[in-house]
């Protein structure tokens, strides 16, 4: 059953270099219980599309500019701000890269979980602390009684993504949304962290987007995924599928470019260029310009995200196997 | 902040102040002799001489230091030449005074920037926005003094609706407030203003926003507790120059403050008063100094007070 | 390389258009730019004499404003003696925003280098200037304007050099503090490892980094001194006659508030526009230095 | 609130002991309020009325002899008599004090005082001294309890309002005194504030925050109840006559024809001031009518400037002007005119305005020999009635504050000193005549007046005594 | 066999004195030889900066020596440290904070030759300037643009050519790409792989991305807390790891191939890593360790020979553990 789904989604900036747009008609959606990961480099888009979401764009400098956000059968994009307010973190959750940023600074990580509980009246004030003890112990946070009263710094950097993610799922969410949670922690560390989701998510049976740019995290946890270039989503695929088989020539170098751990590789095959300016992007297909395949068609016309097997699709005029 | 480090911070403070007294002590006696202006123009030379001897003018100047530094050192300050009492007496009448008016000032200009601050940056480049930031810039750049005239004919000789100056009930106290005020109004708007906007854009009022919280949640109490912190930084620096006097303003409106000592005393050669305001003065910045580091380690968990 | 080089003044054209974008884009700025333009415009003509026959000429005492009938130069009135007021503001407009200037420059410069000197080496050297410039901080301004101009006789340079050494500690501090953040930063790291050294990075690395804050502050300064010079002649210790500044021109003026506003009016509209057009623009220079605050300039067009 | 009334003055009083009422910002609170001197001066021609001295006389050339009134106490009810004199006398003229009287009115002679009995005083002076009266009519009056050795910050008197608080920084507050030997104040209570701000001033008796301000700008004498009054100063411009080109007598005689006194008064000046002649107002004893006020004549000036220089006078050297901030309303307005008036006729003026401080290091000698030539602003006031009160000290080559040394003055003056009656007068005059016109030492401005607004409910007309006093006893509510 | 390029000797830097320094490197002893590749692995705050920063000479070292080439980096003076300062360069983490967001690029690039007057004459920088920009992959434009007009790729590429134009024979990489982008981080790696093969370049490399490290690396040493617990082959490390904490670090890195999810065994280490300031006592890895013992709280393991292998391993219970990869 579709829980979200994202249609034609376009956001846009200003900034000194010009308009710059950030998504460019991103379509998506997300099943019940379903891992969709986002996948994608820097810039392309991933942050962005969950701020959609939650209703976090900022606005000045950005704005809305077209598609819909469907949820629960309703538009999103069409409710009053309050409705929308009112949905995140109890019905949606986000939890963000930089958790240290992401917690405020000043108030004890008991207070932030337990705000969640206040904000939206989930609990007579005398059970909050409690609550939040439980999630904290939930989160695998040992000590939750004392450490409730510390404050963000206080914290490594692992306890403090467990923090983020206790928080996330203190109502009990349909969707987690996890902006990298895992991006910015070690190695040993991040297995702990993706045990963790793994086990809650599992545990209340919510539908999670999972963005990344690491291919591992991805093979290791999502069903689907979605891989995004400069705003746009150019193919989408189970996991499976996309690993042994990618059809975009983005997807394609993106694979192609990693060293693995498990084998050694003598020479890594990079995507050549760089990512192209999202103020100034080329015509037609975005990633024409790095492209083996593009031809003349690509400068001229998009290529729509179509189907191109069952379950999956993507968004080029040329797609194919990896050579 | 633990009693070691209150003692070392102390100990500094005293270094600190040890080397402004000596400054002050040399500078004060750089301004000229204090006898011609306290005898009367006929007097004699040997009226001038006498005098001279009877203040320990005439002795060395390394000799007459190191009597000033023992004397402070038995925090004895010194008579004043012209209040003709002990300098520190003097000095400890007018200092409340100053304080009390300062922190009315400052903590009125505190509260209302704040306000102020968070509307313009809840409506960043709005008409509201522009007008607040026209109307504090405008309060940080008038001259306070220029201002304490324009206030007491308008409101004092036009509209007789408060005394013009002096020192008394609170009616008295209501233009001087106002005109110390618009300065620091005008920076603290700005200040708040800008790291509001900071913190706005801060990932943790996303986080906040992402929770579901209101803007005036999102505002007041995620944003504003990180913005004041620059705030109270500058209040702080303001209520140690306030601690010095309102200066021009005491003069403007007759206020018998630490300001209007000072600048009396310095103009009337009265050494002693101006050593002790400044020794007072000084001390009162210290724990002004302490009080903000409390303040800021209050606000913000992470600051450790050194 | 010749086609290379030939790109430089195409790109620093282009830097001219953004600021001139960027000033358009803040409509305060530029009210600001305009103020300060017409303020120099007003000096200017008196440098160049457009003033001269302004003497002193007791029959036109306190002439009032805005009587287009007479001639151009007293149609905002005449001051105690008679002179234009108009070229009274010229030429106090010089003294005032000149000893701003000159003074700011000086505790730039001066400021600016014992603080990078204190937060590159640190170490005594540091502590000994940071301790200095605390005490000279603990000091009323007004007791060491005294001073130098007790010591040195009243005049402009002495109440620069006054001014300066007053407002120094908080330039030493705010290039201190910078200075300790940026030769953390990984490309001094890199210079020290390609063997520069202090004067080098100095030089070449934090100097470059620093500047743009230390001219804000400088311009907020500008703002800051002016006011405090006006204080310091209104309580006369500042500037003198003949000389004149504004702030002087308000205190003379202020004897004539009820029987003539103009005098102590004009001059105090003066300071408080050209210090808020410095503190205007101050903002503005912080945004445009600020890439994250770039969008506030730029209208968005749609 | 018809049993008070407040005055407002510019300065906070520096002391409020008996003995130093020689300034008079302390003489305007206390004298005839709250003490009182032997003898007062007549304000309008200056002669000598009894106060708590009834009549005196001269007995031998070193010896006066003083009758004191009877049934008079001090506030703290113990009585007035010879021995309180006595010890004032005594206090006044101790150097370990440093009282203002004895170091200005009293200074240059020794005085000591012998009660013959309870109101019987005989005062011997060390050499003869013509005007004792006059002298001792700045000798204010403290009960035997002021310390002898200290100054006191409690004066206790015998005028008819006792000192109820000295609020240091903000009043002085006064209140009637039940016991007193005359008439009864018509107001019970006076209050004395101080405000530096002359616009400030004057709106406070706009506002009935006071009912007197002295000492209002000619600007801000706007309405009808300001009052000018002549107090006492005259101003001028002292010449520092030993430095070349003031060395020269032409060059002297066009700085005075340079300046257009008339163009100055009601402008710069108040419109009651009156171009002075001489340093002295006509009421005091000594004032010679026969000197000429000096012309406006620019032209003449230049072409004594033009003479001098061709006589090799090194005319075009810089001459400063040293203006004292504040020293009158409007100061540096005027020293601005001054200095423009003189470089129209040729001079190189320049002017410096100064703090007081330094100011006085200029005007008070010794004065080093290396220095530029100067005029000095500055005024002399003259409220003991008598020329010796002004003369010696700024025109004598002993005098601390004179440039001029001329052994002629000198020997007038010496000899006008010790003289009484018409001699004395004559001499006087004689002298005045030689610094103004055949010295040319200064250049007189004004006889100064002082404003003061009066409520228009209150019956007060200050005189010429008002700068020194503020006889509270004589006002009343309309 | 020649003497070693960089040989360091019980190296140790403790930042901030008292009674408990942070002990950042802590004895730490391994040598590189020309044209060497040195992997060094290790968690966040484990001290590879504080060892790459003291090599450098811009850490003092609180004890032990660094040779480069004979010479102690430390004592060097004059001469010897210009000579030095020619011989080891750096590579940074941060490009965009590694280089002077205020210089354009041919005044960065040819600050080294300004420090070294006489390396190469004024007169011939822009040509060298433009060489290097192509070794590096960037067009000789570029030598007019400032640093922010680039990509994060592009900078660490100016960064690279900046570190060459000395050229030294010891490159010294503090994660010189974990910064970058996936796709522009193989570009780096190929041209540094590229450059160390053409100019015989000995590189000290520091990463936590294995794989990365795996890719680039002769020799890899993995740090803990300050120490290394293990040191040896690339090949052997990856393949047959007999540190526990080599062996969590590996298992830890999740694979990018999901039909091997749940297939592997992964050990999921407990806890953080401590405080450098108060490391455990004896062996360093005991609080996270599933085999430490009591003699493991007592006794610090050396770091040597385990049985038949080329690895140096500190742990009193090294065992390989075959089945991990
Ligand atoms: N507040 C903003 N102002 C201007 N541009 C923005 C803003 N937020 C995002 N963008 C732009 O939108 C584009 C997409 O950014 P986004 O943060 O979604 O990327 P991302 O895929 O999440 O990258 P990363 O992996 O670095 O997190 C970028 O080009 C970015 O510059
Ligand atoms: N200047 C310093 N002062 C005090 N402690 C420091 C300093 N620099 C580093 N440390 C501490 O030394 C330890 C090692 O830090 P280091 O930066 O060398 O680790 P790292 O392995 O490079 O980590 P990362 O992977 O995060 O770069 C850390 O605990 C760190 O906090
Ligand atoms: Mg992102
Ligand atoms: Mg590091």
């Amino acid at each position: 059953m579709t829980l979200l789904d994202i249609r034609d989604l376009a956001v846009s900036f200003d900034t000194a270099a010009g308009r710059i747009k950030a998504l460019n008609g991103v379509s998506f959606s997300l099943q019940r219980g379903e891992v969709l990961a986002l996948l994608g480099e820097s810039g392309s888009g991933k942050s962005v599309t969950a701020s959609a979401i939650m209703d976090l764009v900022p606005n000045p400098p950005g704005a809305i500019d077209g598609g819909s956000i469907t949820f629960d059968g309703a538009n999103l994009l069409d409710l009053p701000h309050r409705e929308r307010r009112a949905i995140c973190g109890t019905r949606i959750a986000l939890i963000f890269q930089d958790a240290l940023a992401a917690l405020n600074p000043v108030y004890s990580i008991g207070w932030q979980i337990g705000e969640m509980f206040r904000i939206h009246h989930k609990k007579a004030a005398g059970e909050i602390e409690g609550a939040v003890i439980d999630l904290l112990d939930a989160v695998g946070i040992p000590d939750a009684a004392r450490r409730a009263r510390q404050y963000p710094h206080e914290f490594s950097g692992g306890m403090r993504q467990r923090i983020m993610i206790a928080m996330a799922v203190a109502l009990e969410p349909d969707i987690i949304i996890a902006d990298e949670p895992t991006t910015a922690l070690d190695v040993t560390i991040q297995a702990q962290i993706v045990d963790l989701l793994n086990t809650i998510r599992k545990r209340s049976g919510a539908g999670m987007i999972f963005i990344t740019h690491d291919l591992g995290v991805v093979a290791e946890l999502a069903d689907r995924v979605a891989v995004m270039y400069a705003g746009r989503i150019v193919e989408q695929a189970s996991v499976y599928e996309l690993f042994a088989d990618p059809r975009h020539p983005y997807s394609i170098g993106l694979l192609a470019s990693q060293p693995r751990i498990d084998v050694a590789t003598s020479e890594l095959v990079p995507i050549p260029g760089s990512a192209p300016n999202p103020a100034d992007l080329p015509s037609g297909c975005a990633f024409r310009t790095r492209c083996p395949r593009a031809k003349e068609l690509c400068a001229q016309v998009v290529p729509i995200l179509a189907d191109a097997g069952p379950g999956r699709l993507t968004a080029c005029h040329f797609p194919g196997n990896a050579a | 902040m633990s009693p070691k480090i209150l003692l070392r911070r102390t100990a500094l403070a005293a270094l600190a102040l040890l080397a402004l007294m000596a400054a002050t002590f040399f500078l004060v006696r750089l301004t000229g002799d204090p006898v011609n202006l306290y005898l009367p123009v006929d007097a004699s030379q040997a009226a001038r001489d006498a005098m001279r001897i009877q203040l320990g003018l005439d002795r060395p100047l390394v000799v007459q230091f190191f009597e000033f530094l023992f004397n402070v050192l038995r925090l004895d300050f010194g008579t004043s030449l012209w209040h003709n009492r002990p300098a520190m007496e003097v000095v400890l009448e007018a200092l409340p005074r100053t304080l009390a008016l300062g922190a009315i000032a400052l903590a009125l200009a505190f509260a209302i920037s704040a306000l102020v601050g968070v509307i313009a940056a809840a409506n960043a480049g709005s008409a509201v926005d522009r007008l607040i930031n026209v109307v504090s810039q405008a309060a940080a750049s008038v001259p306070d003094f220029w201002l304490g005239l324009m206030c007491v004919l308008v409101f004092a000789v036009n509209l007789r609706l408060l005394p013009t100056s002096g020192f008394g009930g609170p009616a008295y106290w209501v233009l001087p407030v106002v005109c110390l005020m618009a300065r620091p109004f005008g920076m603290l708007v700005q200040i708040i203003r800008g790291s509001m906007i900071e913190a706005l854009n801060a990932s943790y009022v996303r986080t906040a926003r992402a929770k579901g919280a209101r803007e005036g949640r999102v505002g007041f109490v995620h944003a504003l507790r990180n913005a004041l912190l620059p705030a109270v930084t500058v209040t702080g620096d303001l209520a140690a120059q306030f601690a010095g006097g309102g200066g021009v303003v005491e003069v403007v409106f007759g206020f018998p403050g630490i300001g209007k000592l000072l600048i009396d005393g310095i103009l009337r050669r009265d050494f002693a008063i101006v050593q002790s305001s400044i020794f007072a003065v000084a001390v009162v910045i210290f724990l002004i100094n302490i009080l903000v580091d409390i303040l800021y380690a209050t606000i913000d968990p992470r600051v450790r007070v050194e | 390389m010749t086609e290379i080089s030939g790109t430089a003044p195409a790109r620093k054209a282009s830097r001219v258009k953004w600021f001139a974008r960027a000033l358009a884009g803040d409509p305060m700025a530029l009210c600001s730019v305009i103020w300060l333009a017409l303020v120099l415009v007003l000096i200017l003509a008196d440098t160049f004499g457009a003033f001269s026959g302004s003497r002193i000429a007791l029959k036109a005492r306190n002439l009032p404003p805005f009587d287009f009938t007479q001639d151009w130069r007293l149609w905002i009135g005449a001051d105690s003696l008679g002179r234009s007021l108009l070229g009274r503001l010229a030429e106090a407009a010089l003294t005032s925003i000149g000893i701003a200037l000159l003074t700011v420059l000086l505790s730039l410069v001066m400021g600016t280098m014992l603080g990078l000197v204190a937060g590159y080496f640190g170490g005594p050297v540091g502590s000994l200037i940071m301790r200095i410039s605390d005490v000279v901080m603990g000091f009323p301004t007004l007791l060491v304007a005294l001073v130098g101009l007790y010591l040195f006789g009243p005049s402009v340079t002495n109440l620069v050099i006054v001014l300066a050494i007053t407002r120094m500690p908080s330039y030493i501090r705010v290039a201190r503090a910078e200075t300790l953040e940026v030769r953390e930063r990984l490309f001094v790291d890199a210079a020290r490892v390609f063997g520069g050294g202090p004067i080098w990075i100095i030089r070449h690395h934090i100097l470059p980094i620093v500047a743009p804050t230390m001219l804000t502050l400088a311009s907020v300064n500008v703002a800051m001194v002016m006011l405090f010079e006006s204080g310091l002649s209104y309580l006369g210790l500042g500037v003198q006659p003949p000389a004149v500044s504004w702030g002087l021109m308000i205190a003379q003026g202020q004897g004539y508030l009820s029987s003539a506003w103009w005098l102590g009016f004009f001059p105090g509209l003066a300071v408080m526009l050209t210090t808020m057009s410095f503190n205007l623009l101050a903002n503005w220079f912080r945004i445009v230095n600020d890439p994250s605050q770039h969008w506030r300039l730029i209208r968005r067009k749609r | 609130q018809s049993d008070l009334v407040t005055v407002v003055v510019t300065d906070e009083p520096k002391s409020l002991d008996p003995c130093d009422t020689d300034l008079s910002n302390n003489a305007r609170i206390l004298r005839n309020n709250v003490t009182e001197t032997l003898v007062n001066l007549d304000p309008a021609n200056g002669a000598v009325l009894p106060s708590l001295a009834t009549e005196w006389r001269q007995i031998d050339d070193l010896t006066w002899e003083f009758k004191l009134r009877e049934g008079v106490t001090f506030h703290d009810g113990s009585a007035f008599d010879a021995a309180a004199v006595v010890a004032a006398l005594a206090r006044a003229t101790n150097p370990d004090i440093g009282c203002e009287v004895g170091l200005a009115t009293l200074q240059g002679n020794t005085f000591t005082g012998e009660a013959v009995d309870a109101t019987t005083l005989v005062i011997k002076t060390g050499t003869v001294e013509p005007i004792l009266p006059n002298k001792l009519s700045a000798l204010d009056i403290g009960a035997p309890v002021t310390p002898a050795d200290a100054k006191t910050r409690e004066p206790i008197g015998t005028g008819p309002y006792a000192l109820k608080a000295w609020s240091a920084g903000q009043s002085v507050a006064l209140q009637a005194f039940d016991d007193y030997w005359g008439d009864k104040p018509a107001i019970a209570n006076a209050n004395i504030v101080w405000r530096g701000e002359s616009a400030v001033r004057a709106a406070m008796v706009d506002t009935g925050e006071a009912q007197i301000a002295f000492e209002i700008a000619p600007q801000d004498a706007t309405s009808a109840n300001d009052i000018a009054f002549p107090n006492a100063e005259t101003s001028l411009l002292r010449i520092d006559q030993a430095i070349a080109p003031l060395d020269d007598k032409r060059v002297r005689e066009a700085l005075n024809l340079a300046i257009d006194r008339d163009g100055l008064i009601g402008t710069v000046f108040n419109e009651g001031a009156t171009k002075a002649m001489q340093v002295v107002l006509p009421s005091v004893f000594g004032y010679n009518p026969d000197i000429p006020v000096w012309p406006y004549d620019p032209d003449r000036a230049r072409a004594l400037l033009d003479e001098a220089r061709a006589a090799g006078v090194p005319v075009d050297t810089e001459i400063v002007l040293y203006g004292r901030i504040g020293i009158y309303p409007n100061s540096a307005e005027s020293m601005e005119a001054i200095q423009a008036m003189l470089l129209d006729v040729g001079f190189n003026a320049r002017l410096e305005m100064m703090e007081t401080t330094p100011w006085l290091e200029k005007l008070i000698g010794p004065f080093p020999a290396e220095r530029q030539p100067s005029l000095l602003q500055t005024q002399i006031d003259n409220t003991e009635g008598d020329a010796v009160f002004t003369l010696p000290n700024r025109f004598t080559s002993g005098g601390n504050t004179s440039t001029l040394a001329d052994p002629s003055v000198d020997d007038l003056i010496a000899r006008a000193s010790a003289a009484t009656g018409d001699e004395r007068q004559s001499l006087f005059q004689q002298a005045f005549a030689n610094i103004a016109v055949e010295a040319i030492n200064i250049v007189p401005l004004f006889h100064m007046v002082t404003i003061a607004r009066v409520s228009p409910d209150l019956n007060y007309v200050p005189d010429v005594q008002a700068g020194n006093e503020i006889k509270l006893r004589s006002i009343s509510y309309k | 066999m020649s003497a070693p390029l960089l040989e360091v000797d019980n190296l140790s830097k403790h930042f901030g004195s008292g009674s408990a320094p942070v002990r950042a490197v802590d004895g730490v002893s391994f040598s590189i030889a020309k044209g060497e590749t040195l992997g060094l692995v290790g968690e966040s705050g484990c001290g590879k900066t504080s060892l790459v920063r003291t090599l450098l000479r811009l850490n003092a070292a609180t004890a032990g020596h660094a040779m480069l080439d004979g010479v102690d980096i430390a004592q060097a003076k004059g001469a010897e440290l210009r000579a030095m300062r020619r011989k080891m360069q750096v590579v940074f983490q941060d490009p965009y904070q590694s280089l002077n967001p205020r210089m354009r690029v041919d005044r960065l690039l040819s600050e080294p030759w300004a420090l070294h007057p006489g390396v190469l004459p004024r007169a011939q920088w822009s040509t060298q300037i433009a060489r290097l920009l192509e070794a590096v992959g960037l067009r000789p434009e570029h030598a007019l643009r400032y640093p922010n007009e680039f990509s994060g790729g592009q900078r660490q590429r100016l960064g690279i050519a900046r570190a060459l134009a000395l050229n030294p024979s010891l490159l010294v990489c503090d994660e010189p790409v974990s910064a970058l982008d996936v796709s522009v981080q193989a570009q780096v790696i190929n041209l540094l792989a590229r450059l160390r093969k053409e100019r015989n370049l000995a590189m000290l490399f520091v990463a936590h991305d294995l794989a990365v490290v795996r890719h680039v690396s002769d020799r890899v040493m993995v740090m803990y807390l300050g120490r290394i617990i293990e040191t040896g082959p690339t090949e052997e490390i990856f393949s047959a790891p007999r540190h526990p904490y080599t062996q969590a670090l590996l298992s830890a890195v999740p694979t990018p191939d999901p039909t091997l999810r749940g297939k592997r065994r992964r050990i999921v280490l407990q806890g953080d890593l401590p405080s450098p300031s108060n490391p455990p006592s004896g062996c360093r890895f005991r609080t996270r360790c599933w085999k430490a013992t009591d003699k493991c709280a007592v006794e610090a393991p050396e770091l040597v020979a385990h049985g038949n292998t080329n690895l140096l391993t500190a742990c009193h219970y090294a065992e390989t553990v075959p089945d991990l990869a």
